[in-house]
């Protein structure tokens, strides 16, 4: 398996180490760091929720896209899940190419998917005491989000 | 009919619960969010959710099965 | 000083370090690593030479403009000199930005520029025991380049 | 005039030597790439080359000045 959803830290490391290859002169990674603000917003901190068993086969079926759109040797992409703090890795994403041309674009083309496909949802937690799910319209009335608003 | 609908994410605190029983006479997946957006008041359009049955992704015009699983997916936001 | 010229291993680790910024959103690394072959010739090792002054000065070069054209927080890179073996990491580029967009085009502007302007000069050394500096036309006579070809 | 010429990578290893004082009649750093280049048998054209004169990048139609230090580059290849 070349995608994981994961409650563990990511080890970008350890992850490289699995796109080595004798014929890779190119290797381009992806980190997605938590950041402190978002639209204006002050963050806090935030939870990713996913559903495992979509999420795995969703983020599957775009690396496999991603091998026959370009010439690259290896692939490999993480998401964490749970409660994460400023400047922690969400989400890793990993190529190595014979070329470098193949490697940004796989690479780029790889988490530009999983942020529109793979159904993983964030909740942000606001300095205000505030809390939301990104990008839905959708949201809780004010009595049910309360406390999970106050999680940090 | 009768299917079990499972949330997520904003849609399970909007409704207040991870899943229910729904008794149904909605024939796609997209008529029984419908339904349900109206009964729970899910503020996002179809076209930027997603709907799977019994663990897998489908069209919002897949048909529906007496005893399906629907999982409802709100608009997503990996990374 | 953000673009180095070194004679010792590249550790992306230590460099990914001093990309950090509560603000980053986004991290983009590209790595170029030795690798074995080159239009269709074995490669078994290579030499990287650089005029030091004045590759510093067009690599910081580089780096400013990546920064007034991008939206980025924080640029580095490095670039390997001396006898590197298959594998071994030549130059590292590392972006961080709020938002993804700007990362990747910044590093891909960054390497690209490198590797078109920097003095900089790859000599291969082939598995037939030829060897000859990358995109040159110029090359030595035999009996000269006969030691060198050598070396790996 | 007197200039020193240094030389890199491939033009190093054709010309034999890392530098050399060199009494010339060429104005700019171009003519005196020629000049060289014929010397030697330097292959590849000026507009694959850099020049730097006393450490500075310059343009081929730079003038030279007497006792000025010419840097030859070669094509680069970082990477």
């Amino acid at each position: 398996m070349s995608f994981r959803i994961q409650d563990e830290p990511i080890d970008p490391r350890v992850l490289e180490a699995r796109l080595r290859d004798d014929r890779a002169g190119a290797c381009v990674t992806f980190e997605g760091w938590v950041r402190d603000h978002n639209e204006g917003e002050a963050v806090t901190a935030l939870e990713y929720e996913a559903h495992e068993p979509i999420a795995v086969a969703e983020g599957e079926k775009i690396l496999a896209e991603a091998r026959e759109r370009f010439d690259v040797l290896a692939i490999h992409a993480e998401h964490r899940v749970g409660a994460l703090a400023i400047g922690d890795c969400a989400v890793w994403v990993g190529v190595s190419a014979a070329h470098r041309g193949a490697a940004f674009d796989a690479c780029r083309y790889v988490i530009d998917e999983i942020k529109a496909r793979v159904p993983i949802w964030k909740k942000e937690h606001y300095a205000d005491g505030d809390s939301g799910w990104v990008n839905c319209a959708t949201r809780a009335p004010a009595h049910r989000s309360g406390p999970a608003a106050k999680v940090s | 009919m009768e299917v079990t609908a499972r949330y997520f994410a904003a849609f399970r605190e909007q409704a207040g619960k991870e899943s229910e029983r729904v008794e149904t006479r909605a024939r796609t997946a997209g008529e029984l969010y419908g339904e349900l957006a109206a009964r729970h008041g899910f503020a996002d359009p179809r076209a930027r959710c997603k709907v799977a049955i019994n663990d897998e992704l489908r069209d919002w015009d897949a048909e529906l099965a007496d005893g399906d699983v629907v999982l409802f997916f709100p608009p997503v936001a990996g990374g």
